[in-house]
């Protein structure tokens, strides 16, 4: 059986950009039973208060797991990353997890990396984790972070900006040429993913994280589906990765 | 000695405490995090004769103290049902409700015919979904329109008959009566409240179809007043639902009338959360010397209890 | 320029903000907090033609996301307004509203006729009241009664008349154009939903009276969605009520085609929300480049705007 | 115009006893305009959370005012005082007041201060208040607390425990004799507040601080009134310190 929500523990909860946490949470009940805390792309359910308000929990994905340390990496947007945003060192929050399929790790290949804002969360973990070749492209609006942990792992990142601050000035779809690579794995906006996807068509597969409004995150309650080519699928659980094959995008 | 049975219309459940249809798909994920034969029942995913994906767009909104949904019944249909979940379902030693929605009455009696055949313990007859026209709601407001369906189906169904009410019904009390009339063995009350949300900065409603169905805490106390009226007007079993989290929810409804309970949207704070209120339901039982449900149950009205 | 003024059955808001019958005494206290004149407008505690002490008992009760309440219509009584509390209400420069009920059709009609005679600017007839037997809101349920009540109180009421709707009614669309047609000038929903709660330490009710008003942002989807269908149904000026805490959620209801808003509970969390919410909207409408609350008034739904 | 809810700045929050917290607050804004921070008897509305479940904020008296620093003694109840016991210093907590009448400071003679339980928060801003001679007595549970301080401020302290583990073994109210004093200030449960007025009905005048549950707190919303002889009056403005003559009790 696994285990439902456990209590973790605050390690810490660093402010390192404009609006973006990084949360490291010690994880020691349930790792005692050895149990797996998770793969790149897998999330938890996060709840970061007891009261009813906010009423649900809060998906957020892996950013990196070592020992009994898991990394989540967030954007505050509205008032339950907030209240998370106001934990400290020592607080308990609890957590469901870890939730869905996962990227797939052992795909073949010369592999693109392309992440769009807080969209890099997951990829940072993947970036860990692969062992083939990587380049790893990544866009943000003004502020850069965590590309110094991303830098050493990749054979080449590349960084653009909207505002110009660094890297290239614009959208990162615009600096990567598909045909170089076996796969791309992508996270972000989902103007970003729809982007990545239109440049690889036909050229390159590509493997998509995919956000969506959930309420039990286990795949019962059918509240986070997207239309795909096998019909009406969770992203909860038949997800959050998906092959862009199958996604259907309504417009 | 403490027990926790009830015995509705007929088929015993070994505590008051039943997953309410459309929070707990067929139970598979939430096998994953306990056994289910804990459970008093669990009332499958509403079904209705042929599969349905279900609504577009957005389907899950929160809201304070709540949520609404917009799912649209997304199930497989009867016969997908009857093949590939009610054999998983009926292995878990719980009792297992099918909850059956519909568009016309046909629709409705064909499936119920469908399920006569099955090892099914009971149906929930939902007439009440708010978020599609063949969800049944249409059925749900008007008690006329009730007593059409309900006394259809009766004719057809051989299991227990439970029907699920709507919150949004013209006169809950009145419409209680009807179905009982019209052959209900019990009653479950209340499917979600009709609510709606707008999204300000795209100037235009957050659901695609606009209204969407409201549950959670935030509709408890309308839900209890609706499951005390219906209680002391009606002599069938009662299975209370609406907002509840934790076991004092519980036993509010159980005093309000109900015999048995249903847990929505708890389950989304707490896939275990079934678990804490079947067991705050046993430690209260033992402190307040409550030996059985029947003791407390509608002990706010009942006379000479 | 930005522009929030509304003109309600001739009366003209500064701003679409009016602090709601009940949760906002005469303003007196209020009045300590800021200046008055800076609300849209203030609506009376709920008057009876005679005072009335209220109820016993425990009269507030928090749940998820609001409160129940069992005030019961404590009030000094129509004359004691007019002499006390109208004068000083008068003096803040914001429009008035006396909120009034009763249990007798004899009893509202004297209690209009009284007010016909003050500068009080309109009436909000409370058919709506949850906790007494004289808050009429046995005239809010059903449409044909609440006919009765409107039509007779028209004959005598010589200030423009909004009917206060119970989200109890039967069925809120019928209810409001019965009440259109019956003679209200405008129309203000809703008033709070008949909910309980249950001690189950005592084994009874928290309120003597059982049944209470739910009123919070735990109701907002739901009035939200009330708000919507009555817009489109008739053609007076609706004034949005439930839940509303800040600019946002009042937006939400003028995008649902409220005319003006008021808040209730919100007051209770922060006795200067409604400032506030009247500097949201302001700064909303700079940003959003709207220029009068018109623009955006039933957005989700009329055509051609 | 009077403020409404000002943000206090944590300055402490310690655990003094089982369930029992005293909570310092510093005041700086407000108090700059050089406002009252209150008299003994008169409370503060206190929110110590953003979400809207809990609902309603939760009176609390104040217990001593020294510069800015604003002192409440509570008990752990239920959900809103159990969030308030999880603050640490430097957290804000939304406040709401000085509300409610307050003891009358002015009157003369010998006084008796009877306390039971928690109930002994304002009496504790009320001893170091009166320039009477006083003699307190204070009922606990169990554990006794705030006695020291009391102590050193009043001419005779009389302690009571139910548990016999400190003082007279029993209730507070078997201790005292209503003939020695001219006016009696009292606080606590119901209960104990309805024998205090027993014991010193036709001897000497009582005045109680009383407990109802608030919304507006301000005098507006008609939610905590108790009957009275002048009719229904109002716990949050009118009291919550009423003579014992005026209050009628249900039973
Ligand atoms: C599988 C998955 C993994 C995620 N991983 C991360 C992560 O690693 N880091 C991170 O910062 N965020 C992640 N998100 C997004 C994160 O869940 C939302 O930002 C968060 O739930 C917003 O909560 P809130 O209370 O702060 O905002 P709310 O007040 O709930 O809403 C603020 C805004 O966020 C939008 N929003 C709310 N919920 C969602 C949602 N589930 N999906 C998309 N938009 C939403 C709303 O439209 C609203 O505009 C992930 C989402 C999913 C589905
Ligand atoms: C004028 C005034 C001054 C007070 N001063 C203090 C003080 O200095 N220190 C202190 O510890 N407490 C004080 N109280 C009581 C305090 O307000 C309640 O204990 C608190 O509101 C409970 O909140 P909660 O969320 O922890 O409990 P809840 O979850 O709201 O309730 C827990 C229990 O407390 C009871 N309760 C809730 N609200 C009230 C209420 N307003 N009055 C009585 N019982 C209630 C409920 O019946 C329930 O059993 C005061 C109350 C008033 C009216
Ligand atoms: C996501 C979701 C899906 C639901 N689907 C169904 C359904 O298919 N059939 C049904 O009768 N009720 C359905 N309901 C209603 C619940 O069974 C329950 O009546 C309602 O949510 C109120 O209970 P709660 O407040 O505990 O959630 C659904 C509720 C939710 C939240
Ligand atoms: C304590 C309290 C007292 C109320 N008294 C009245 C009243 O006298 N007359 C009336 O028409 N509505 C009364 N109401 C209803 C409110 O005016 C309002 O319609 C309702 O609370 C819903 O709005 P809200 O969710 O913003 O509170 C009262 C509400 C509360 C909470
Ligand atoms: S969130 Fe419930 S199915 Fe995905
Ligand atoms: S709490 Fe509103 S009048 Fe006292």
């Amino acid at each position: 059986m696994k285990r439902a929500y456990n209590k973790g523990i605050i390690h810490s909860n660093t402010k390192i950009s404009h609006n973006i946490f990084e949360l490291k949470l010690e994880i020691d009940l349930w790792n005692r039973f050895g149990e797996d805390l998770g793969i790149p792309g897998q999330f938890y359910m996060l709840r970061g208060w007891e009261a009813k308000d906010p009423f649900l929990p809060r998906p957020i994905s892996i950013a990196n797991i070592e020992d009994n340390i898991i990394t989540f990496l967030y954007e505050v947007r509205g008032k339950g990353t907030h209240i998370i945003s106001k934990l400290v060192k020592g607080d308990t929050l609890e957590l469901l997890g870890p939730l869905g399929n996962g990227f797939d790790l052992k795909l073949k290949g010369k592999v693109g990396i392309v992440s769009g804002g807080i969209g890099i969360a997951p990829l940072i973990y993947l970036s860990k984790k692969l062992d083939n070749n990587v380049d790893f492209y990544c866009g943000f609006r003004d502020e850069v972070y965590y590309t110094d942990i991303i830098e050493k792992r990749v054979d080449r990142l590349f960084i653009s900006t909207e505002d110009g601050s660094q890297g290239h000035k614009g959208f990162v779809t615009e600096l990567f040429d598909p045909h170089r690579y076996d796969l791309i794995f992508t996270c972000g906006p989902l103007p970003m993913i729809k982007n990545v996807i239109k440049i690889c068509r036909d050229i390159v597969p590509v493997y998509c994280s995919m956000e969506s409004r959930m309420a039990c995150g286990i795949g019962a309650c059918l509240g986070c589906t997207i239309k795909t080519t096998k019909g009406m699928e969770r992203v909860c659980k038949d997800g959050p990765v998906f092959s862009s094959r199958e996604v259907i995008f309504s417009d | 000695m403490i027990n926790t049975k009830v015995n509705i219309c007929g088929v015993e459940l070994k505590n008051p405490v039943i997953a309410a249809s459309g929070t707990f798909g067929f139970g598979r994920e939430y096998a994953e995090y306990f056994p289910l034969s804990k459970l008093g029942g669990i009332s499958s995913k509403g079904l209705t004769l042929n599969r349905k994906e279900g609504n577009k767009g957005i389907r899950i909104y929160e809201t304070t103290g709540g949520l609404l949904n917009s799912i649209g019944l997304q199930n497989p249909g009867i016969d997908e049902f009857i093949s590939n979940q009610l054999p998983f379902m009926k292995k878990q030693d719980t009792i297992v409700l099918a909850n059956v929605g519909g568009g016309t009455i046909e629709e409705y009696v064909t499936s119920i015919e469908r399920l006569n055949k099955t090892n099914i313990d009971m149906i929930e007859l939902n007439i009440s979904c708010p978020n599609v026209k063949e969800g049944g709601m249409a059925f749900g407001i008007r008690s006329k329109d009730a007593y059409e369906i309900v006394s259809e189906v009766r004719k057809t169904c051989k299991k227990p008959l439970i029907v699920k009410l709507s919150p949004n019904a013209e006169n809950i009390v009145h419409m209680a009566e009807t179905c009982v009339k019209a052959g209900a063995d019990g009653l479950s009350l209340v499917n979600t409240f009709s609510g709606m949300a707008i999204d300000i900065y795209s100037k235009s409603p957050v659901f695609e179809n606009t209204i969407a169905g409201l549950s959670g805490p935030c509709i408890k106390p309308i839900a209890l007043r609706m499951v005390y009226e219906v209680s002391k007007a009606v002599d069938v079993p009662i299975i209370g639902i609406g907002g509840i989290m934790d076991y004092k929810d519980a036993i509010e409804f159980i005093m309000a009338g109900a015999w048995a309970i249903q847990v929505g949207s708890g389950n989304f704070i707490n896939p275990t959360i079934t678990l804490d209120i079947i067991e705050g339901i046993e430690t209260f039982m033992v402190n307040q010397r409550i030996k059985s449900l029947e003791e407390i149950r509608g002990i706010i009205w009942r006379e000479n209890i």
